[in-house]
């Protein structure tokens, strides 16, 4: 039914938790089935250093949260911000196709937090 | 807690064949061949065989053995039992009465007497899951030719008032309805609870061995003497010409056997398993807040826990159980590739939260007290890491796509 | 010659199931059980023992395993096909071919079509028991969606042109008749003769397990991709829709592995076989007078041997092998209580004699030369000893009431 | 299917044959299934000395005549004349409903078998 990874990252989220001050959030919620995606992410010199998720709902969206956070920690702002649901996907090695919204809601949930860092670029760009 | 501990508590979907049932099956496949429709004497040993097991099933449900008529399975005892009645008695009505938390093989089986030209009454449950008898009373009209109500739901266990629709069918049917018919899904009630056709008042009954610990591939349909029944498929002149094909033996003698295992140890299984159950459910509420029992206050059997947790996904509780050798089954998630959420659920009128986290724990006759501690302390941690993991309610998202 | 020997040589009834599948079946009775529709791992892994039997029988017949679809043996197979092209495609046609000597599975089925307003044509066969294809290819009508037509008789043996057939089926459907449907009961010939769906040119093809060493209550309707068809009864969504059921997993296991082995053994065991047989037959031969060979001269399944004695009854040779252990069947007498001779001998325009002194020995896979012998020489002394118990013809019986 | 009385009078059939110079003989046969009995009988005194069957057809036909001459060796004629086909079932402890005509066709060769001798009483009747 599931991949290792899937069931894996369900059983040992990565990186589970709320960052406290965050440069960044993403809250997103799938109206139709109601899985959610809490992302909170730490970002120093356009790099995301840390980055914590909290998520509700069916096995994949729980794990797609989770792989997502090990994508991106480290990465620059604008290579995370290329992040498609395809990667999320693809590091959870497959998905079952009625659950590809669970990669999708991962996604909207990092484009929501670096959206609402573009939004504060004034302070961070202050910062530097 | 062994971590690498196999504990197998999805006995509503299937079970395992007991040992005593495996060991009266062998003889019939590599010694005692034979088809059970041949003069000489290996298929005359395998007629015998078959009708051995006719009477340990008519013993079980206290039938005569001519009455019971063997099927594949549940699926095709509860089609042939509506639609073997639904064919012989079109001419006098078309009308059926059945229950909105049936099997699926009882309501997609009305739902094509539908198309073709069938009335159906769904009557609906309480929000313990149970059928009121006196709305199946109002419900029966001149045309209505059969009830279909199930003797114990698969998804929550609760055992339908079946003596008193069997008693208003009688009361109909003295006052001149001599077509209407009662039928009853057994399929997880039998062996588990105690069934007397009579006392019932049913026409039909369906059952199916890999319930009650025998193979899959074997089920029963009563069909009490005098009943016209129309066929669900044709060939040689089998069971009375009421089934063709050539006779399951292994699998006739493993039901029959696993009958008589059932009736025998009926009451200490069934005093076992709810005491097992009843301990599950204690616990998990002493060390779970916001959980609910569904089905709860209403008469259900004694193997079955339906359990919703506030605020977790079913099939995530059931995955993480599943990563630590358990198996339950959840009413929330895909069955079978489609992602509707349980329609037994839906009519008890739960919320979607609710439906979303439920757990169906069920127990079989070889369930131990260290499993359930194991399955206890597995889903207290499964659902308090999942609630922990969960954002704050308190905190807004933003709609997705 | 041991008067306590067992010669089981009713294999074209049922076989006994090889020790290596029965070996297969084991685990999934009581360790690998679990709902092959469950979506914890007890579930998944009963999944991929029925998906690993999908492959087995879709390598046997050289089909993909998409187009396979179990159920409960080879009645219900021919139904789903004939009953399920009628419902899907009765739109375009309500007329159906069949031939004179099929099995019941599919001619109680059509005659229960034609009751229900379809038409059908019941083509005659040869002296030696075979269907003509040119019959065949004249009988298709514009309204035709289905020809029905075995591919080896289970009375007989005789194996049917079913390429010529398929390639008429073909033309007309070039021709534009886009609803014609070919189906073939593959029941006796499934583990004995090479089968490749597409030489055949079959859209659906019907077999059983406990025909060819697996067990009863499992067979399998192949189902060619793209074809539309209805369903026999309802439920869940089993088996891509095509059948619901919680699947027999142990019998689709050994039903896989029995055609694994017959794929594996399929010239070896037909090359002892059909030794056998001939050996059987050449051996009455020399030693009884006044016997006929049914289907002689016809292509053969190589296990079967219909003989006609003159002059004795069939069932008192049956009788008179079964008290030496030896099991065989006859056409002539009751089967499952009915007193008709068998509609196959009396298409093959055999004389009522004739068809009172059948016999037919069927091999299977473990059939020994001993067993040949002793059963040769146990049925030319009861052949013998019925002739010279029998009133010498040339006197005048009176008529009794 | 069969009881082993059946079972046995067919493999080992009593008093199989034809008797030479017969008192009388009855030989009928089934216009339905074609089984056929041919029963000869040796009578001195009124009693059946020695009797003999031929029989073809299904089992019980060729048990029924069997079991026949063992019930009239040594009786009298005229309770000879009194057995029923009920006698012959019993003989034989049971037979499937199908064949009871089995039975009917032994008890109309005996009767056969009888009339024969009756209508040559005058030669028995002289011979006293
Ligand atoms: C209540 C009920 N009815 C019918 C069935 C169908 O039985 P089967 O799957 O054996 O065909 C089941 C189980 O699957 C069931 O739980
Ligand atoms: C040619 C043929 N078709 C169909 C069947 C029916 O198969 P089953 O008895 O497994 O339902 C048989 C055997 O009984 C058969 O020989």
């Amino acid at each position: 039914m599931y991949t290792k990874e899937v069931e894996d990252h369900l059983a040992n989220p990565r990186n589970a938790g709320e960052l406290i001050e965050p440069s960044g959030t993403g809250d997103v919620v799938n109206q139709v089935c109601n899985d959610r995606i809490r992302l909170t992410l730490h970002i120093v010199d356009g790099v995301i250093t840390d980055a914590k998720f909290k998520a509700s709902g069916c096995p994949p969206t729980v794990a797609a949260a989770s792989v997502l956070t090990t994508l991106i920690i480290g990465q620059e702002i604008e290579r995370a911000a290329q992040l498609s649901r395809n990667d999320v996907i693809a590091a959870l090695v497959r998905l079952p196709p009625a659950k590809i919204h669970s990669a999708v809601l991962a996604i909207e949930a990092l484009q929501g937090a670096l959206d609402c860092i573009n939004n504060r670029e004034e302070v961070s760009g202050a910062k530097k | 807690m062994t971590a690498s501990m196999k504990v197998y508590l999805d006995n509503s979907a299937t079970t395992l064949v007991a040992p005593e049932v495996i060991e009266s099956m062998l003889p019939y496949f590599s010694g005692d061949i034979g088809n059970a429709s041949s003069v000489h004497s290996f298929g005359q040993r395998a007629k015998a065989a078959v009708e051995t097991a006719r009477r340990q099933i008519a013993e079980l449900i206290k039938a005569a053995p001519s009455e019971i008529v063997f099927v594949s399975g549940g699926t095709e005892a509860d089609n042939l039992a509506i639609r073997g009645i639904a064919e012989a008695h079109s001419a006098t009505g078309r009308h059926i009465i059945t229950s909105a938390i049936e099997h699926p093989a009882v309501l997609a089986t009305c739902e094509a007497l539908e198309s073709s030209g069938f009335r159906v009454t769904y009557a609906p449950v309480s929000s313990a899951g149970v059928v009121d008898p006196q709305q199946i009373r109002e419900a029966i009209k001149d045309d209505t030719i059969l009830v279909s109500i199930m003797q114990a739901n698969n998804e929550i266990g609760t055992v339908q008032p079946l003596e008193e629709i069997g008693r208003f069918v009688r009361e109909r049917r003295r006052a001149g309805a001599s077509n209407l018919h009662f039928h009853t899904d057994a399929v997880q009630s039998a062996g588990k609870i105690p069934i007397d056709v009579d006392d019932l008042g049913v026409d039909l009954l369906s059952l199916t061995a890999h319930k009650f610990h025998g193979p899959k591939g074997a089920g029963a349909l009563y069909v009490k003497k005098g009943t016209r029944l129309g066929k669900l498929f044709y060939g040689g002149h089998h069971e009375r010409d009421r089934r063709p094909g050539t006779e399951n033996v292994p699998g006739i003698v493993g039901l029959g056997r696993a009958a008589d295992l059932a009736a025998q140890e009926l009451s200490e299984r069934s005093d076992r398993m709810r005491g097992l159950r009843n301990y599950l459910e204690d616990s998990l509420k002493q060390r779970l807040t916001d959980m609910k029992i569904n089905g709860d206050g209403a008469p259900r059997l004694p193997n079955v826990s339906n359990v919703s947790f506030a605020g977790v996904d079913g099939e995530s509780v059931l995955i993480n159980l599943d990563l630590k050798g358990i198996a339950v089954s959840t009413g929330a998630a895909c069955s079978s590739g489609s992602l509707e959420p349980s329609h037994v659920l839906k009519a008890l009128a739960l919320t979607k939260e609710e439906i979303r986290g439920s757990v169906r724990f069920s127990l079989g006759a070889f369930t131990t007290q260290a499993e359930i501690d194991y399955a206890i302390a597995v889903t207290v941690e499964a659902v308090k890491r999942l609630r922990e993991l969960a954002p704050a309610a308190e905190e807004s998202a933003r709609a997705s796509l």
